[in-house]
Parts: structure tokens; sequence; C-alpha cells
């Protein structure tokens, strides 16, 4: 009953998941010290709402949606405030947030779940849920998903689309998600559904995680999960990627520029449609997530349950992690997590898995380009990275513009297959960066 | 109105002034190149005729060519001289070729051809043993293409041969000798294309007009 | 007229391919180096050129047969070449002007540069001279088919060489020989790529 | 100053190898010293009598007719040397081609009069008209010399070194090109050394 | 920072790459041309080795002295791509070429066609052909002389080289013999289809015919350049070559496809079912250097473009222009000429069959 989905382009790197895939989730427990970024997604930071030497209980909001684009953030821990000010963040900069120090005594706030069954909630009612939890996208890019369930009308979605491809080597917290949530993660797929009015839900997983498809397929014969319809994909990154499942899945495409509500899809992943039940059911906010933790040079990988907010160094460290080899710690996967530069840096709601490299890049020397080509077929969208990364090079931003740049997705699937080892993504990136300014001055114009 | 008069009265005065002088080298140089054409000529017929021979221009009918010419001597009739052309490498070779009427070749001559430097093109090369410092020593040498030179006393009435294994101004008098007897010629090395077209200007249609020569008792 | 179709697509292959104006006859060489740095220049120049070669072959070749040579003074040629074509470019310059900006916003800039271009004189030259495969003068049409021709093969080239050199902009070439003498050395593995067209014949 | 205007026009604006100006012939006539040194000679004469004559009458031509009736000056003398060359060297002339009319676009000439003998007086359009077509001329005999020894193996067309094979392809097209692509980048070479031992 | 941390390394993503690297593609480029250097080794034995060996270390020399002492750059030869350039400079040239010429077209090839652009990848025509048409234009009456593998002449084959038995026009026979080229125009080769072999044997030549003729061509006994004898040996490298995903298939089989198909319609004998009518294409791709140039030389990364529609425009251009140099051109052997050509139009078909972006739609802003 499964089809076989694909899309065009993509790359093969080779999965390296086994270390975790068979661990169960353990919970990992709440750190001493949590720092909690005000800023954990796309769009407005959070405004504070907490002060220096306040105590605070696990689950209370601490910063509060700061606009419409925007999301609560909540104590992962309980304790005392600590400090509030600029602290490390995954993303590279520094970012102000919350510090609590944990008081042992994990007293939490008490949630207020929904009065009524959620099949009888108006979707505001749902959404406004999902908004207080605090949920944004869990599958990587962190946006406020409440906005993303609140379409402008003019935009009918008639399809979801739940992701569990996990693409991304070496993570399983998505394929652990799916064994032991199963349920959780179908009935938030229904929330989703409702919440949009769309007519087909598919929930897409990679043919490498046949027990989890299975696991699927047996809840799939539920008279409530009747109407999900489950996509088997190939294995190929990026096909976790939204604008290569939903072209995988519908033969649509996302119009170049736009967003796949422009085509009447809504990807969300699976992460994010259990966070989505646990918020509309129990009223439970966002402030823990599974983490993968592994690498060559971490000794006793796994999947943990982690507070938002439990620094890096806690977690590898607890992890036993190899410092002599480790030679780079990834926040996410290796195709395009980030490197982290200092490990004070706290987990955060889109971190799904840490990743400590016991070696640099292959190959070490940069050649220059030899038109191979292979970026050209690895490009899921289809772009030429090799004479775009030329163009910028030489600072030709409006050529590397014409050559759409700015609809590079930053998968990496091109400087993964180039043989000379070029930054491709990069040049990409810088291009983009450029290509936006160029494109705000057109605008001012 | 007055500015465009006196635009064109200037450009009229400086075109008058250089038609003049044009005119005037004209008149000093046209005779000067008119000789040399003829001389050109001259020069061309002479070299493929033995010395002292009379030449004279005639015109022919069909099969003839319009022009042809003849070479007399005290003694009488010489040859005949014809102008050929035929397909090279890279476009026609043009050759006029002095022939005895018995067939035996008298002298050949390239007239133009655009074979390529260093290949076909040396089907008038002249094999030079000068090096720069000689000349600067004040030596001097007479030289004359090898490869026209070799057509001498063969026959046109039977096929010309090409031999590819060496080139004539390289060979020993005694295969110069052989290669006389067989009717045959070296090739340029490299320049077969070129090689065959030069001996075809010769044998496409040369044997015909010394036939129609002979049978239309042309012998004065 | 009778017309030899033969020697038309002899002249025409020879004009694009084997005796290319730029890489293989040496003429146009300025404005082949000067104006094939971007590809649309090179098309406008190429376009520009083609007119021009086209009515400039077309006038000479009346000129030269109906005035010059029975009035004996072909010897003129020279001068009154170059005079018809500096005001033939004018005149298109100035026609364009009034009939058709679009094309002369197109075109203009490279017409004034076209007068002393020496493959439209060099065309004028070789049409009053004698047609390669035939030995014969060249007739009316076999000198205009020459023009477009030679013009077409012009065009060739600076199009493929401007293609060549953007794409060199991104490449990282030796200080010394950055601007002309790599656009030299393209030319030259240029033609000896097209040294491959050499004795090209369709009727052997 | 002499000194000066042959170090400007042999080296710093040399026509051919500085300003790229007048390349066809250049690169087609230097497949021998003889063919080089012959254009060089054609196109100074050529450049020395227009700069004179437009010297000399510059005051009677208006403006708007300047540059046809420069056309027509030097078009004159091109057809003198045109006329004279077939009169007395034939063989010259032959190899030369249609480069010979050909002087008449060339763009050194109208260029040193529309720049240089329009505004300057006879002497030093004389001067001009020397050292530029000297610069023409020099730069013909480099390249003809390199593509004559290399591609023939010869020199005024006599042989030059015993046991060397030319290479063919240097007195074809692309061996032009190749030839002064390597003077070109010479020149550069030694420019950006000395720019570089300044800085 | 604690003590036991020492810095990490930061990057941009992806943290992981492909094993596959540029000196790895070319050396099983190099790995791929062993069985035609070993087929070529066997036919023209000495020569062989010793052109190759020429062209390589005059290569690898070229391209070190000028990175080294020109550029005053780290060596380049740990990239292989000389090394490549020299091995296939080799494999197209004649077996008698006197070495010295071979080390000219080095340098040349090196020099001029690869490192006056800036080195691997930034030259646009590929070098080891650039070599070989420069020394073509330069020697091109060594570098036309084929003469058949010493392996068949100490066998009796003591004249010329089998491929100018079977196509040489009859009448040309009589010109005498010497310097057999490979491929002359196939104007010719119907021709010698239609005379009987009664003819050639009063020539003193050996009746030949295509079904012997065939086979022999495969596997390498006739003349030509060193490399390119040997279609079964080329075929080999190239299928090792597609299966390591470093050359695709395009290219060649739409350059072969490109050549059979013209040369089947255009094949001179007025039908197109008959065995000879059949037998004219087949000899012709296994004919002259088709083979060679289509499986590596066409594949040539850097000078082929990027994107898969050029790549077949690429393959299929290259064709028409084999079929054309060798049907009417004045060449022998069209193919390095027509890559060379369509090297040329590189950067202008990459520009013009951009790949149709995902999601592209009309700019309605
Ligand atoms: C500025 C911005 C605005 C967005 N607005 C919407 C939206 O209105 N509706 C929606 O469904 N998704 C919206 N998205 C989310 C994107 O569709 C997409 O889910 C998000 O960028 C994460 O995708 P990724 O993880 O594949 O990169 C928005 C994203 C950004 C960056
Ligand atoms: C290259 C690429 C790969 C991705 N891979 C995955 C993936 O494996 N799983 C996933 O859930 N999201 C993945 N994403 C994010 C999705 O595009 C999309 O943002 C997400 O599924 C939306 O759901 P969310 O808003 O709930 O996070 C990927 C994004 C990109 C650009
Ligand atoms: C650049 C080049 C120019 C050539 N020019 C000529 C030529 O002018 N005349 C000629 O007969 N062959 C020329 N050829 C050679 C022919 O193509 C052909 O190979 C040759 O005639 C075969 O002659 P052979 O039997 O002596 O080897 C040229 C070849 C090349 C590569
Ligand atoms: C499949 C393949 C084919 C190649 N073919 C050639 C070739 O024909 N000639 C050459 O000089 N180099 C060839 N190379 C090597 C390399 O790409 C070449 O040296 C570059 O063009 C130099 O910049 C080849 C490399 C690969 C991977
Ligand atoms: S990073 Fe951008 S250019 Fe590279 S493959 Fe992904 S989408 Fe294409
Ligand atoms: S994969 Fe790398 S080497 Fe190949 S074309 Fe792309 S950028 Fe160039
Ligand atoms: S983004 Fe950083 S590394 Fe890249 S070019 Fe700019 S400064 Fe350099
Ligand atoms: S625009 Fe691109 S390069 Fe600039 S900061 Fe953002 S990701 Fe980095
Ligand atoms: S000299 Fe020919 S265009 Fe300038």
């Amino acid at each position: 009953m499964f089809g076989k989905y694909s899309f065009r382009g993509g790359v093969h790197p080779s999965h390296n998941k086994d270390q975790t895939a068979s661990r169960n989730i353990e919970t990992f427990p709440a750190p001493e010290r949590a720092i909690i970024p005000l800023s954990q997604h796309i769009g407005t930071p959070a405004k504070i709402a907490v002060k220096r030497g306040d105590t605070v209980k696990t689950g209370q909001v601490i910063g509060e949606a700061g606009g419409f684009v925007s999301a609560p953030v909540h104590a992962s821990i309980s304790g005392k405030v600590v400090s509030v000010g600029p602290f490390p963040h995954p993303l590279g900069r520094r970012v102000t947030s919350v510090e609590i120090e944990n008081d042992g005594t994990n007293e939490t706030v008490e949630f207020n779940p929904s009065d009524k069954p959620w099949r009888e909630a108006a979707p505001q009612e749902i959404v406004q849920k999902i908004s207080a939890a605090g949920i944004v996208g869990m599958g990587g890019a962190s946006f406020p998903t409440h906005v993303k369930l609140s379409p402008p009308s003019n935009k009918p979605i008639d399809t979801v689309i739940i992701n569990g491809a996990e693409c991304e080597p070496y993570l399983t917290a998505d394929h652990r998600f799916m064994l032991e949530k199963t349920e959780q993660i179908l009935l938030g797929a229904l929330i989703i559904k409702k919440v949009v009015g769309a007519a087909k839900l598919f929930i897409g997983i990679e043919e490498n995680k046949p027990d989890a498809i299975e696991k699927i397929t047996e809840q799939l014969n539920k008279e409530i999960f009747k109407e999900i319809i489950p996509a088997k994909l190939q294995t190929k990154y990026p096909q976790g990627g939204e604008k290569q499942l939903i072209a995988a899945i519908t033969r649509r495409q996302v119009p170049s520029g736009g967003l796949p509500m422009d085509c009447g899809c809504i990807v969300q992943n699976v992460g994010t449609a259990c966070a989505i039940w646990e918020a509309v059911s129990e009223g439970k906010p966002l402030y823990q997530r599974v983490v993968t933790v592994t690498g060559p040079a971490i000794r006793k990988p796994g999947n943990f349950l982690v507070r938002i907010g439990t620094p890096i160094k806690t977690l590898v460290e607890k992890c036993e992690i190899d410092y002599d080899a480790a030679q780079k710690v990834i926040m996410g996967g290796p195709m395009m997590g980030l490197a982290q530069s200092d490990l004070d840096a706290p987990i955060i709601k889109s971190s799904s898995g840490i990743l400590a490299h016991s070696t640099l890049t292959a190959g070490t020397r940069d050649y220059d380009c030899i038109s191979c080509g292979n970026c050209v077929k690895a490009c899921p969208i289809n772009l030429v990275p090799s004479f775009i990364s030329k163009f910028v090079q030489k600072g030709l931003y409006e050529d590397a513009m014409a050559w759409n740049v700015l609809d590079c997705i930053e998968c990496g699937s091109c400087a993964y297959a180039c043989p000379a080892k070029i930054n491709l993504v990069h040049y990409m990136k810088l291009g983009k960066f450029h290509a936006m300014a160029i494109r705000k001055s057109q605008e001012q114009k | 109105m007055l500015d465009i008069l006196k635009l064109s009265i200037a450009l009229t005065i400086v075109a008058i002034g250089s038609g003049l002088v044009v005119a005037f080298t004209y008149y000093n140089t046209g005779e000067e190149i008119q000789a040399q054409e003829r001389r050109n000529q001259m020069e061309a017929l002479e070299a493929v005729f033995p010395d002292g021979v009379e030449i004279k221009t005639r015109s022919g009918n069909n099969p003839l060519p319009s022009t042809y010419w003849v070479a007399q001597t005290d003694s009488g009739l010489a040859g005949y001289a014809f102008k050929q052309k035929s397909k090279g490498y890279a476009g026609d070779i043009q050759v006029i070729v002095g022939v005895a009427p018995s067939g035996e070749i008298l002298g050949l001559n390239i007239l133009s051809h655009k074979e390529t430097p260093g290949l076909g093109d040396r089907v008038s090369e002249k094999p030079s043993k000068k090096y720069i410092w000689n000349v600067l020593a004040g030596t001097s040498e007479k030289t004359s293409p090898w490869f026209t030179e070799q057509f001498k006393d063969l026959s046109v009435f039977e096929e010309i041969k090409i031999d590819k294994s060496t080139e004539y101004h390289t060979c020993s008098d005694e295969k110069k000798g052989k290669l006389e007897k067989t009717n045959t010629i070296t090739a340029i090395t490299g320049a077969t294309i070129s090689t065959r077209a030069v001996k075809n200007c010769i044998r496409k249609n040369v044997p015909e007009y010394l036939n129609y020569l002979k049978s239309s008792g042309e012998s004065s | 007229m009778n017309i030899d179709f033969i020697s038309l697509v002899q002249i025409s292959i020879a004009a694009v391919f084997i005796n290319n104006f730029v890489l293989s006859r040496f003429l146009g060489l300025c404005p082949f180096f000067g104006v094939s740095k971007k590809l649309s220049s090179a098309v406008g120049m190429g376009m520009a050129v083609i007119f021009v070669m086209t009515v400039a072959s077309m006038i000479t070749w009346i000129i030269f047969h109906y005035l010059l040579v029975p009035y004996e003074v072909d010897y003129l040629r020279t001068i009154v070449f170059i005079l018809v074509i500096a005001s033939l470019v004018q005149l298109v310059e100035m026609t364009l002007q009034k009939f058709s900006p679009v094309l002369y916003d197109a075109l203009g800039i490279y017409l004034p540069l076209i007068t002393t271009n020496c493959a439209i004189m060099g065309v004028a030259v070789l049409n009053a001279g004698k047609n390669d495969f035939t030995q014969e003068p060249y007739s009316f049409i076999e000198s205009l088919v020459n023009g477009i021709m030679s013009g077409i093969g012009f065009t060739l080239a600076l199009v493929l060489m401007a293609g060549i050199r953007e794409k060199l902009e991104l490449a990282n070439i030796p200080r010394p020989l950055q601007g002309l003498p790599i656009a030299f050395v393209t030319a030259g593995l240029m033609a000896i790529a097209f040294l491959g067209f050499s004795g090209l014949n369709f009727f052997k | 100053m002499i000194k000066e205007e042959l170090k400007r026009g042999i080296i710093a604006e040399n026509p051919i190898l500085v300003l790229a100006l007048g390349l066809c012939p250049a690169l087609a006539v230097s497949t021998s010293l003889q063919n080089g040194l012959g254009m060089g000679c054609a196109a100074t004469f050529v450049l020395i009598c227009s700069n004179i004559i437009i010297s000399l009458i510059k005051k009677w031509i208006p403006e708007k007719v300047r540059i046809p009736c420069y056309i027509v000056i030097i078009a004159t003398f091109v057809t003198i040397v045109e006329l004279t060359l077939k009169a007395y060297f034939p063989e010259l002339n032959n190899q030369l081609g249609i480069f010979v009319p050909l002087i008449v676009v060339n763009c050194v000439i109208l260029g040193r009069a529309e720049a240089f003998a329009s505004k300057n007086n006879l002497g030093r359009s004389i001067i001009d008209g020397f050292v530029m077509g000297l610069g023409f001329t020099l730069a013909l005999c480099i390249l003809a010399i390199i593509r004559e020894v290399l591609g023939s193996n010869k020199l005024w067309g006599l042989k030059v070194f015993p046991g060397f094979r030319p290479m063919t392809i240097f007195i074809l097209a692309p061996g032009g090109f190749f030839t002064i692509a390597f003077v070109m980048a010479m020149i550069n070479y030694f420019r950006q050394k000395k720019e570089g031992g300044q800085s | 920072m604690s003590s036991e941390q020492k810095l990490l390394h930061i990057s941009t993503s992806p943290h992981v790459k492909h094993i596959e690297t540029v000196p790895s593609i070319m050396l099983c480029v190099c790995l791929a041309l062993i069985p035609a250097f070993a087929a070529s080794v066997y036919l023209f034995r000495l020569k062989a080795l010793v052109l190759t060996a020429v062209c390589v270390i005059s290569c690898l020399a070229t391209e070190w002295s000028i990175v080294r002492f020109l550029l005053k750059k780290p060596s380049t030869l740990g990239d292989f791509s000389a090394l490549l350039t020299g091995i296939l400079l080799a494999f197209n040239l004649p077996p008698d070429l006197p070495p010295w010429m071979a080390a000219v077209g080095s340098v040349f090839a090196i020099g001029v066609a690869k490192w006056a652009f800036g080195g691997l990848g930034h030259n646009f025509v590929n070098p080891a052909l650039a070599g070989r048409a420069f020394l073509t234009a330069s020697y091109a009456a060594p570098m036309t002389v084929f003469n058949v593998p010493d392996f068949w002449k100490a066998r009796g084959w003591t004249i010329s080289g089998l491929s100018e038995k079977i196509i040489r026009p009859v009448s040309d026979t009589l010109d005498g013999i010497s310097g057999a080229t490979p491929l002359p125009t196939f104007s010719g080769i119907t021709e010698a289809l239609h005379a009987e072999s009664a003819r050639l044997v009063d020539l003193q030549f050996h009746i030949i015919d295509f079904q012997e003729a065939l086979p022999r061509l495969f596997f390498g006994n006739v003349g030509g350049c060193i490399g390119e004898t040997s279609a079964a040996a080329l075929i080999l490298g190239a299928i090792f070559l597609w299966y390591k995903h470093i050359i695709g298939i395009r290219v060649p089989v739409l350059y072969i496809g490109t050549v059979f198909l013209l040369t089947w319609l255009f094949n001179g004998t007025g039908s197109f079912f008959t065995s000879e009518a059949l037998l004219v294409p087949v000899y012709q791709i296994l004919a002259g250097g088709l083979m060679l140039g289509a499986l590596f030389m066409a594949t040539d990364m850097v000078t082929s473009p990027v994107t898969p529609k050029g790549k077949m425009i690429f393959g299929v251009g290259c064709g028409i222009l084999t079929f054309t140099i060798r049907k009417f051109g004045g060449y022998p052997e069209g193919v390095s000429y027509s890559i060379l050509l369509m090297n040329l139009t590189v950067p202008l078909i990459d520009r013009y069959t951009r790949p149709k972006i995902y999601g592209k739609v009309k700019k309605n802003a």
C-alpha cells in the first residue's frame, strides 16, 4: 500500500544511523543551569517576562511572543533566574537569554488543557493553544507553527504532509519518535489537517526506516487514522526538504520565491505534530525535545529527551565525548548543521541532534572547479552551483541573481558531491546575502 | 545653405586634388605595370621551353584551349605550352606546361596555388642549402624548383607514377635516372593530394591536345 | 542571369568556415578584440557588420563593374570604395535613427566603428578580384553571397569569442596574460580549431 | 625631444603592441620579414605623407567634412603606394595582397591624422608620422622575425639554423595570434615587474 | 574553556563530503586507459612506450616548471591532470613521430592550452587535442603518416596499414604506396567496397573484406595513432569509468550514435539495408580516433558543458562535425577537430541550456 516517492537531484551520503537507531529515547536529567534564549524561532524575539532573582516553575512563561510572527518561551526547569543577558547561541551570535539555576524541585506549572475535545474546538481556539505553547517548527527552520497554521484565506490548503523523512545522516530523533510516540504524532497530524481544513493528509517516511513504516501502518488500521495516507520515500538526501517532499508526494512545485502554501501544501515535522498534540490535549508548553547525540567522537551515543536550555557541553560530556578526538561539534545533521564554536550554547527548540565529528571534511585541498557537473546533478532545485559560486567569488552578484541564487535552499548536496571540495554552500549563502541586499536597494528605488 | 556649399566646395577640391595626383601616378606607372605583366607572362613561358626558341601566341578552338603557345627554333617546331589547372588540397593549382609534339615534357611552371605552407606549397619550393651566414659571407647559389624539375623529359602519354618513398632533390643521379625511365615522379612528403593535382594538370588534357594538333596536321 | 549554385555554396562555406575573416584571413581584428567582451554587444556588432557588409558588397560591386571598369579607372578602386563605405555607414546610421530607433539603439554605437573596419573594405576589395573557385570575376550574386556570408563568419567568430571571454572572466589568468594577450591566445586556439575546416568541400 | 618622441612611438604608444591598432595588417603580413618590412614602409609612407598634407591644409578644411577629406587624402597616398608596388615590386605586391588597399582603413593612420596632424604644425606632424610609422614597422618586424624563423626557419628568405625543423603553424593564422600574444605578454611582464619594483 | 577542550573547528555545512576528489577522478581515468596502453605497447612495441613516456614526462615537467618558476605556487602535479593530458596526447600521435615533436606538443598543450588560462579547470579547449592540433599544423607530414603496427609488420604486413588497403580508392593504388592514413575521406571506402577483390589482388594487395576487417579494427590491428587502434581496450576502460560515475553515458553514446546514423544515411552505396550499407557506419565508428575521442576526450569535464542538456548538444555536435570533416573535409580524421570546435561553443551551450529551476513560474510581481 506504500507507494515509493522521490524527487530529481539529491545525493546519497552514508546514513550512519545504526549507532543510535535502536536506542530508546532516554529522559535526560534536568541540568544544573539552563540558558534559555529568547529567540529560538524565525521572527521577532520574545519579550522578557521575568527579571533577575525571580523564581520560576517548569513550564512558566519567561518570554512572551513579541508580535504575530513570534512565539513565547517557557522555563524548562524550576529555579531562580540568575541573570538575563547575552549568552552564546547555537546559531553563532550572542542572544539575550534567561539563565535559570535549578532548585532541584522540578515544580511544574499547572497545564490547562482544552476544555473540549479537539474535534469540537474551533480552529482559532486550537491555533491559540499552539501559540500559547510556544510551538515552532522542530524540523530545523523553527518557524512559529501557529503562523504556518493560519494561512491567508486566499491561499486554501488542501494537503498536509507530515515530515518523517529524517534524511540527514546520523540523526535518529524523528525515527525514535515515530516508534515511541506513534499515536500522538498521528493525532497531532489530524489536528493540523482539521485546523487548515485540508482534504489530504500524508505522512512521508524514508524507506530506510522500515520499522517506523511498519509501526505507523499498523496504527493506520484504526478507524480514526483511516484518512492518513502513508508515503514511502526513496532514501535520498534532502528528501526531507519541504520543497522536495511536496514534489515527491504531490508532484507540485512550490513557486520560486513562494511558500508551500502557494501550492496548497503545509509541511510539518513529526516532532511538531507530537508537540501540537501535547499542547492541545494536555496544554503542555514546548520546553523539552528529543535530541540525537552521536558521532565518531561520542562514546555513548543515544537519543535523549532534553530540556530546552541544557548546555551542549553538559549533554556531550554525559555521553562521554572524546575531546582529543573531537574536531568539530555540530548542531543538527552533518549536511545542514552548524559547527559550534562554544559548547556553552544551549539546546534550543530546533536542535534535533548534536554531532561530534572526529575528522575534518574529507579532502583538505581545494581545487578549482573542473566543471564536472556533479553539483548540477545533485542540486534538487536545478541550480548551477558551479557558475553561481564563480560569480560570487568574482563579486558578480547580479549574475548570481540572474542564475537564481536566491532559490538555493542551502541543502549542501552540491558541496557534498563536489570532487574539487569547493565549499559551494558558503558561496551560495554569501551570494544570497548580497542578492538580498541588491534586491532591497532595488525595491527602495 | 552657404554652409553646405562651403562643405561641398572643400570636399570637391580635395577630391579633385586627389584625383589629379592619382591620375598622374597612374600615367607614370601604368606602362611599367603592363610591362611587368608581359614580362611575367614571358618568364613563365620561357621557363617551360628550352633557351633560344621563339614563342608565339595562338588561339585555339575546341578541344584546344582558347589560348596556347608554340615555340619554334630555326629547325622547326620545338613544342607547345598550355595553361592548365586542377583541384589541389585547398584550391586550384594552375600550371603552365611545355611539351614537345612527341609528348615529352619540356618544362613545368606553377603559376598559382593555394596549398598549405610547408606542405602543398612545396610544389614551388626551391631547395636551398644556403644559410643566412653564407649570404652574409657572400656565397651565392643558383636554385630551381625541384618538384617541377623532375617532370622534365617524362612523357605525357604514359601514366606518370608517383613514388612516395623519397623526394627528388635528395635522390642520387642513378635513382633520378631510374625514375625517369619508369616515367615516375616523387611525391612531396605528406602532400600527395597536391602532387597528384600537379600530375593531373598534365595528364588530364594535354595528351588530347597533342593528338588533336597532330591529327589536324599542325606542324609549321 | 545564370546562377551557379555550387559556386555559391562553395563561397559560403569558405567565407564562414574555411577562410573565416577573423580566424584565417585576419580581417576585422580591431572590432573582434574590441567588442568581444560581452556577448550582448558581440551580437549587436555582428548584426551591424552583416548588414553593412551586405549592402556594401552590393553597392561597391555595382560601382566597380558599371563605373570603374567601363571607364578604365579601376585604379581609383581604393578611393572610391572607402568613400562609398564611409557615406554608406553614415546613411545607414541616419536612416536607422529616423525610421527604426529600436534598431538604432541596438546597432547605433557600433556603426561608427565599422567605417574603419577593414573587414568591410576587405570584402569590397575581394569582390573586385577573382573568385577562388572559378578564377572568374565575382558575379553580382556571388559577391552578394560573399558579403553576407563573410559577415556571418565574422559574427560566428565574434560570438564564440565573446562566450569564451565571458567565461574567462571567471578564470585565474596569470597577470602578464590578462587583457589582450589572453584574448590573442584564445583567438589562436580558435584558429587552430578552425583549421579543421580546411579543405572542406562538399562537391568533390 | 626627438629621443622622447621616438620612445613614445616605439615603446610607450606603440600602435600595434600597446594601442592594439592596425592589427589586421600586423598579423596578416608578418609571415616573413620581407613582407613585414614592406608593409611597414608602405604604411609609414602613407602616414607621413598624409600627416604632411593634413597639417598643411587643416585650416581650410571645414570641421564637418574633416573625416571624409582625411579619408580621401589617405586613400590617395594608398593608391600611389599600390601603383608603385605593382610597377616596381610586383613580388611584394602579390605577397601583401589585399592588405595594400586596406592600409586606407588602418586605424593607426586615420587615428594619427585625426588626433595629431589636424592639431599640430608641419614639423611636428612629420615627426609624429615618422615615429608612429617606425613603431608600426618595428612591431611588424619583431612579429615577422619570430614568425619567419620559427615558422619556416628562414630570415629574409634565407635559412637560419641547420637542423632546426620549423613549425609551420607560425606562418599560419594561429601562429600569428600566438606570436603577438607572446610579445604582448612579455611587454606586460616586464612592465609589471618594473611597476612592482617601484612601488 | 575547560582544559580538555581545545579549539573546535568551524566551517559551513555540509560537514561530510563524497570521497571522490579531483585527483581520484584523474587517477581513475589513467587506470581506465591502461588496457588501451597495454594494447598500444603490444601493437607498436617500443614506439608506443617511448612516445607515452616522452609525452608524460614533458607534460609533467612543463606543468611543474610553470607552476613553480613562473607562478611560484605549490606544485600541482598531485592532481594528476597533467599526467592524464600526457597520456592522452601520446595516444593521439602516430607511432613514427619523432619523440622530440611529441615533447613540443606537450609543452604547447600544458603551457598554452592549459596554464595560460590558469590551469586545471580554467582551460576552454582540451589540452591534449590542442597539442595534437598544434603538431598537425606544425609538422603536418610526420603527423599524417600512419604505419601499420610493428606487431603486424612482423607478421608480413609490410607494405602499409590495413585500412589503406580497405579504403583507399582503387585508382589511387596506381600512385604507389606508402604512409597510409587510417581514414582518408570515406567516399573512398564505398569505391573500395565495389571494387572487385580481383583488381585488388592484381595490385599485389591481400584480399580483405569487411567481415574480416571489422574484428581487426575492433582489436586494433590497423595503422593509426598509438592509443586509438584498439576499440575493445578503449571500451573496456570506458565501462570502468562509467561504472565509477566519472563519465556519463550521454556524450559518448550521442557522439558515436550521431556518426553512425549519419554515415549510414549517407553511406554512398545507394541503399540502406544491404550488408555493405550497414558495414560502412560500423567501419566508421571503429576506425580512426572516434572511440578514443568519444569515450575519453569529449568527456573531459573541464571542456564540456556542465548542464545535462548541454552535454547532449555537445555530443551530437561532435558527431555532426566529425561526419562532415570525415566526409567532406581535407583531413583524414575529423575527431580531434570536431571536439576542439565544440569546445569553443561550450560557454554558449552552457548559457542557453540552463536547467529549468524547481518552482520556476512566470514572475507576476
Ligand atoms: C519570512 C518567512 C515567512 C513564512 N511565512 C509562512 C507562512 O505564512 N505560511 C507557512 O505555511 N509557512 C511560512 N513560512 C515557513 C516556510 O514555509 C518554511 O516552512 C520554513 O521556512 C521552514 O522550512 P524548512 O525547514 O524547509 O527550511 C515562512 C518562513 C519564513 C522564513
Ligand atoms: C535540505 C533540507 C532537509 C530537511 N530535512 C528535513 C527532515 O529530514 N525532516 C524534517 O522534519 N524536516 C526537514 N527539513 C525541514 C523541512 O523543510 C520543513 O521545514 C519542515 O519539515 C517543516 O516542518 P516544521 O515547521 O514542523 O519544522 C529539511 C529542510 C531542508 C532545507
Ligand atoms: C594542416 C594540414 C594541411 C595539409 N595541406 C595539404 C596540402 O596542402 N596538400 C596536400 O596534398 N595535403 C595536405 N594535407 C594532408 C592531407 O590531408 C593528407 O593527409 C595527405 O595528402 C596524405 O598524403 P600522404 O599519402 O603523403 O600521407 C594537409 C594536412 C594537414 C593536417
Ligand atoms: C573523463 C575525463 C576525460 C579527460 N580527457 C582529457 C583530454 O581529452 N585531454 C586532456 O588534456 N585532459 C583530459 N582530462 C584531464 C583534465 O580534465 C584536463 O587535463 C583538463 O582539461 C586540464 O585543465 C580528462 C579528465 C577526465 C576526468
Ligand atoms: S545548497 Fe543550494 S545550490 Fe547547493 S544543492 Fe542545495 S539548493 Fe542546490
Ligand atoms: S561539483 Fe564542484 S567541480 Fe564539479 S562542477 Fe560543481 S563546483 Fe565544479
Ligand atoms: S563570508 Fe567570510 S569567509 Fe566567506 S568570503 Fe566573506 S569573509 Fe571570507
Ligand atoms: S545571509 Fe547567508 S551569509 Fe549572511 S549571515 Fe545569513 S546565512 Fe550567513
Ligand atoms: S586593422 Fe583591421 S580592423 Fe583595424
